[in-house]
């Protein structure tokens, strides 16, 4: 584990929907250059929790400090502003538009003029290749391709922090392979959360693994060590309740 | 003492007034999401029946409380046939449509009846309070609105149908899955709350003047009403026409009916800014 | 893609131009007052395209700065006499007032028929107050607000700086035109525009567009006071055409009016509202000669045949049959494109 | 239905047609032809006033032509429908003055609409005639208005019911123009008359529940209600004072009550007893009001609504115009307006209408009138009422140029 601040951390991260407890004073945080996955069952929190990282909910109580900064009360522009690109787990994306223009949307935000985002766009798009479908409608294309879409406008964003939710969702085989690279490349220059279900994609991919339950921190550490114990294997297994 | 007493009374009158007339939008835009721009006229069709029947030797309380909910309700039915249900999910379309239909109802209706028809008044006598004395028809329609809030909220709640309906609200696909099919629960409820709305405008025919254009006043007070109750159908109504209702009563009392006009519109702006999802969108989330 | 609009912004355009010249050639002086009419109500609709159709804001309202848009003029017109500054100030008041409102309910998260309903609130309060200034009270300096009848009988424009060259009907009618067809080209170089693009982005899935830093509250209060400017610019115009205002401008009618021009003409498209209103007016205009039926009967039913025949509004549906080969076409590229993302991403 | 969507059709395409022609410039009109035009609201809001006074200017126009018209000249009459729209009424008025170049248009019901078509008509120099009763005060030389005026009304009003009911009298209206103007006319007459107004409250047009109202009169105890309600919506206060128990308990005058038959609207139990002052009613006795009801039967069938002085204003403006036309031997603008100005007197259904040339307006016989059983009987007649108010202002003769409405 590298030493140093940590990139993003949240203090006692408390958030209740209504009755509703979703997360419960999460102390969490992750250091530069790493890829954390967050998994947990159903219901665990895991959406929650990233809710209250994008600013698109608000946290009841806590604090989440990115790079030292406290965005716990902060609005998704802002929060993005920083450098916090986000996929959810549905795909998000403007699906009048066409794949071209999606992307030039990304970039545009942080170019400084519209011809330089539409330099940075048309290199995702080959990069990702894209460039068949760049004129496509995107509501027109199957879900796969749509949350490909969707990681390419987060790529072209070049951010310091990605928030990814179940990338993999719907996708076949051949494609999780792809997404497996894609991550594995923005690792380089990003600072990557996943929430996965996929365990094989999971033991792939990520050193660190973070296990939510009822809206708490269960266990976290290295993958092998957490996925080989017996709590995480009862929880998901539904035999094992914390108290 | 006699006269807050009497303005108790009246400003129970006025929001009973706002919910009646409101409620059978709140039932069609609650679980149907249609906007019915003729709702107004709806009104004044209920109306017309309530007095063209009294005139025409039905008893005044038949004529209002089954002539008037029936001949609407089968208006609605109709409507909903031949208009509305093509254009479910195009919102937009539906507000032209309603919009022509209201056009087209007062029209029919002065070509068939004229502008003026020999109106019926409240039966009934009056109740004295030292020196004031009030309208007791205006008691009982204060009392049959809140019959009908209770008869309206507990089919909803309990029995069948209402369940169904509110399925259908949440969630389309999941009601027809479990085989209801979502057009004829959309035609049933259309159906209720066109009669409701017929109900309201029988009840209120005694009151006000009955020509083809009366519906035109009433369209926007029950569209504020009902979109600032939110959610909840009933309880939403309620809780917007008691506020609102209550507002401009008062303020006409202390003041003018015009600062009361206005200050009711005002409350309304007031509280979509601090509840941008109306009253039970905040405090009742789920409820009917 | 964006050639085909551009060819269809010019053709829009070329029509309005050869309209704008011909007119006044070929027809008598009240059809050109008529169609001064016509091409303000144009306008109207315009702004309403504008915010609802690209700017996914429903407002309700719009009415209430078309009508303060003629209050002012008229208010200031009567005091100040020269006509420049009273129409500068008719555009100004009603786009800070939407700035206000705007940035108030926005900045509020107030969205979809929450916000149409405040802004219908908004036209009925500035209805019952209007219509309640009946006494001479209530008055503006030198203008006397004369409550439900209204103020009447003011100057229209004269040219800049020169109050004694009034405009006459054909004069008024260049100068209709000409901001008519100003705004429309002016719009769509603004949607050409990156900021133009984001507006589209923004309607298309607010929250995605937060979640890539745009501030959607923003981006909706600009759109809605641009919107809100030209309807004062109508509004003043109207004002001008009519040398009347009254509290029927702020009337549920209107509000209601204009969301329908919209809708009829199609929703989504800059012509396509401007051909609505155009329609509607010049329909209401001929049937008000007829003595057969009712009018608002025949007028009812019509719109409600329309909408049966015609779904998506003149404008969409006239592409549609234009481009219906090609458009069955593209949807196949559509397909194959989709499979080529497929593959692509397998490829590396 | 199918009947009427068959029709609807017809009238789309007919109207299309229309529209095409309008495209082309019309020649100039035929010269054998006088042509006048109304400008009213035959449907929408206002169109129970405006469909009578189209039918009555009809009847008029239809009587003049039977007597030949000017010379052998017919009158064709145009009817412009304004469906309760003030934008129509600009448009209606350029285009009867400027394609149809009519030489007389009279219209407009609401005051509101008058000052939108008279600056305009000025304007274009079209003959401009307004026939419902208003608050007064038009001075304007291209147009005469033949209705009564508040002030007239008020006083006929006001100097018959102090002395006989009581000297406390206690205003309730709706909130526009007319009333406010008209209150300060019903104050300075019943100080005249030793009474004195007690209160003022105004609603706005679209109020249904006068509970408020109600309880503060309660409170009050008046001897008199002065009523300035108009419209459906207002019948409600008559309906809920009825219902209260209040009916009878303190009278009820009214110089609006009528104007819309709201002694039929309302029930007898609601309406009979409430009085009113109108220039016209159906129940005035007299043989011109036999003729002219027998000749209106006969042409609109005997099933029409009760008759009232707003729907009379259309055949009383129009049988003044013809008057003025006769005795000016043209249809020339100038030389009618110089003949009508110049003392055109007429005894009509209405009982004597004089034209005042000081004002463009009318000195004319008003009737006090009490609702009973759906009909009004008459209860005095007032002869020779002049424009009170306007003639303290307006004066033509002098100011011939003036084009203004003075507001009290």
């Amino acid at each position: 584990m590298t030493v140093g601040a940590p990139l993003l951390e949240t203090q006692a991260l408390t958030k209740r929907f209504g009755g509703v407890l979703a997360i419960d004073r999460i102390d969490f945080s992750v250091e530069p250059r790493e890829l954390r996955c967050v998994i947990g069952p159903n219901g665990a929190g895991k959406s929650s929790f990233f809710k209250c990282l994008t600013g698109l909910a608000r946290a009841t109580s806590g604090r989440v400090l990115f790079m030292g900064q406290d965005i716990t009360r902060a609005d998704p522009c802002h929060i993005a502003r920083l450098g916090i690109a986000t996929k959810t787990q549905v795909p998000n994306v403007f699906d009048g538009l066409s794949v071209r223009e999606n992307i030039w949307i990304a970039a545009n935000r942080h170019s400084i003029s519209g011809v330089q985002a539409m330099k940075a766009s048309e290199n995702t798009i080959q990069r990702l290749g894209l460039s068949t479908a760049a004129n496509a409608v995107v509501g027109q294309l199957a879900h796969g391709a749509r949350q490909w879409v969707e990681l390419a406008m987060i790529v072209v964003a070049n951010p310091k922090l990605v928030l990814l939710d179940e990338p993999t969702a719907g996708m076949s085989g051949a494609e999780i392979f792809r997404v497996e690279k894609l991550l594995n490349e923005l690792k380089s220059t990003a600072t990557i959360i996943v929430v996965e279900h996929d365990v094989k994609f999971i033991r792939r991919i990520a050193s660190h693994v973070t296990v939510l339950h009822n809206g708490s921190i269960l266990i976290e550490g290295p993958v092998a060590t957490v996925l080989s114990d017996t709590r995480v294997r009862d929880v998901y297994l539904g035999r094992h309740s914390v108290t | 003492m006699d006269l807050t007493l009497i303005i108790c009374l009246d400003i129970l009158n006025g929001i009973a007034m706002l919910a009646m007339i409101s409620v059978g939008l709140a039932i069609v835009f609650g679980i149907m999401g249609v906007i019915n721009l003729a709702h107004g006229e709806f009104l004044m069709l209920g109306a017309f029946a309530a007095t063209v029947s009294t005139n025409a030797g039905v008893n005044v309380w038949v004529s209002m409380l089954i002539v008037a909910p029936l001949f609407v309700g089968i208006v609605g039915l109709v409507v909903e046939r031949l208009l509305i249900r093509l254009l479910y999910g195009r919102m937009t379309d539906t507000l032209i449509v309603t919009w022509g239909l209201s056009l087209f109802l007062v029209g029919a209706v002065t070509t068939l009846f004229g502008y003026t028809i020999p109106g019926i008044s409240a039966p009934l006598g009056s109740v004295k309070l030292g020196v004031y004395s009030f309208s007791a028809y205006r008691l009982v329609f204060t009392g049959l609105t809140a019959l009908t809030f209770l008869v309206i909220w507990s089919f909803l709640k309990y029995t069948r149908w209402g369940i169904i309906a509110r399925g259908t609200t949440q969630n389309p696909e999941m009601a027809s899955a479990l085989g209801h099919a979502p057009h004829r629960v959309y035609a049933i409820t259309f159906f209720s709350g066109s009669a409701v709305t017929g109900l309201a405008g029988g009840l209120i025919a005694p009151l006000t003047g009955v020509v083809p254009t009366m519906g035109a006043i009433f369209v926007a007070k029950a569209f504020i009403a009902v979109i600032g109750g939110g959610a909840a159908i009933v309880a939403g109504t309620f809780a917007a026409s008691s506020f609102f209702g209550a507002v401009d009563t008062l303020a006409s009392f202390v003041w003018t009916p015009v600062i009361g006009q206005a200050a009711m519109l005002l409350a309304a702006i007031i509280l979509l800014r601090l509840l941008p999802r109306g009253i039970t969108g905040r405090f009742l989330e789920r409820r009917i | 893609m964006r050639d085909v609009c551009n060819s269809g912004t010019l053709f829009v355009v070329g029509v309005a131009t050869a309209i704008a010249v011909l007119i006044p050639q070929i027809v008598n002086l009240y059809l050109v007052i008529v169609y001064s009419n016509l091409a303000i109500m144009a306008l109207f609709a315009l702004s309403l395209a504008w915010v609802w159709g690209y700017g996914g804001i429903l407002c309700f309202g719009q009415s209430a700065f078309f009508g303060l848009a003629a209050y002012v003029y008229a208010v200031s017109v009567i005091n100040i006499g020269e006509s420049t500054a009273p129409f500068l100030l008719a555009v100004l008041v009603p786009t800070v007032f939407a700035a206000v409102i705007g940035a108030l309910m926005f900045y509020g998260r107030v969205s979809d028929i929450y916000f149409a309903i405040i802004t219908l609130c908004v036209t009925l309060i500035l209805y019952s107050l209007i219509s309640s200034t009946a006494g001479p009270q209530f008055h503006i300096f030198a203008a006397r607000l004369n409550g439900q009848n209204g103020i009447s009988g003011f100057r229209p424009l004269n040219l800049p700086g020169r109050s004694d060259d009034v405009l006459g009907p054909v004069e008024s009618f260049y100068v209709c035109m000409t901001f008519l067809i100003g705004c429309y080209v002016a719009l769509k170089f603004l949607l050409s525009s990156r900021f133009g693009r984001v507006v589209v982005a923004v309607r298309e899935n607010p929250v995605r567009a937060e979640l890539l830093g745009y501030d959607t509250r923003w981006t909706r209060t600009f759109v809605f006071t641009i919107g809100a400017a030209i309807a004062g610019l109508a509004g003043a115009l109207f004002a001008v055409w009519g040398t009347y205002v009254n509290p029927s401008l702020f009337d549920l009618r209107m509000a209601a009016l204009v969301i329908i021009w919209v809708v009829v003409g199609g929703l989504g498209t800059l012509a396509g509202p401007m051909v609505g209103a155009v329609a509607l007016q010049y329909l209401g205009n001929v049937l008000g000669k007829q003595q057969l039926a009712n009018t608002g009967m025949i007028y009812g039913f019509l719109l409600i045949v329309f909408v049966m025949l015609v779904p998506q509004g003149v404008f969409p549906t006239m592409q549609r049959l234009i481009s219906r080969w090609s458009l069955r076409r593209s949807q196949y590229e559509m397909k194959l494109l989709g499979d080529d993302i497929s593959k692509g991403m397998q490829g590396r | 239905m199918s009947i009427t969507r068959r029709r609807a059709l017809v009238v789309a395409s007919s109207a299309g047609i229309a529209s095409t022609f309008d495209l082309i410039p019309r020649p100039s009109l035929a010269a054998d032809e006088i042509k006048i035009a109304s400008i009213l609201d035959e449907s929408g809001n206002l169109a129970e006033w405006g469909d009578p006074m189209a039918k009555c200017m009809t009847l008029a126009v239809e009587e003049i032509n039977e007597q030949g018209g000017l010379g052998g000249h017919q009158i064709k009459y145009i009817r412009y429908d304004t469906q309760s729209n003030d934008q129509l009424y600009a448009q209606y008025a350029s285009e009867a003055a400027l394609q149809d170049q009519v030489s007389m248009v009279l219209g407009a019901i609401t005051s509101a609409s008058r000052e939108v078509i008279r600056p305009i008509l000025d304007r274009y120099k079209t003959l401009y005639w307004y026939s419902t009763g208003y608050e007064g005060g038009v001075c304007d030389f291209n147009t005469f208005c033949s209705g009564t005026t508040a002030a007239m009304v008020v006083r006929a009003l006001i100097d018959w019911a102090v002395p006989a009911l009581g000297r406390k009298v206690y205003i309730i209206g709706a909130d526009y123009n007319a009333p406010h103007a008209t209150a300060k006319f019903i104050e300075a007459y019943t100080k005249q008359d030793g009474g004195e107004v007690i209160a003022q409250v105004y609603y706005p047009f679209d109020v249904s529940e006068f509970g408020d109202a109600i309880s503060k009169i309660q409170a009050a105890k008046p001897d008199i209600i002065y009523s300035m309600l108009i419209g459906a919506p207002h019948l409600g206060f008559y309906r809920q004072w009825a219902a209260s128990g209040m009916k009878g308990k303190i009278p009820i005058i009214s110089h609006f009550f009528g104007g819309g038959n709201e002694e039929v609207l309302l029930t007898p139990e609601e309406g009979d007893g409430i009085v009113s002052c109108y220039g016209y009613w159906e129940d005035i006795d007299s043989p011109e009001n036999k003729a002219f009801l027998e000749r209106f039967t006969k042409r609109w069938g005997s099933n029409h609504p009760y008759i009232n002085a707003i729907g009379m204003g259309g055949y009383e403006g129009t049988k003044l115009w013809w008057l003025g036309v006769q005795k000016a031997g043209t249809v020339d603008r100038v030389r009618v307006i110089e003949a009508l100005r110049s003392g055109i007197s007429w005894t009509g259904p209405s009982g004597n209408i004089a034209i005042d040339p000081q004002t463009n307006n009318v000195i004319r016989d008003v009737y006090i009138a009490r609702a009973k059983n759906r009909r009004m009987e008459i209860v005095k007649r007032v002869p020779g009422m002049r424009p009170l108010f306007t003639e303290q202002y307006c004066n033509l003769i002098k100011h011939p140029t003036t084009q203004t409405q003075y507001l009290p």
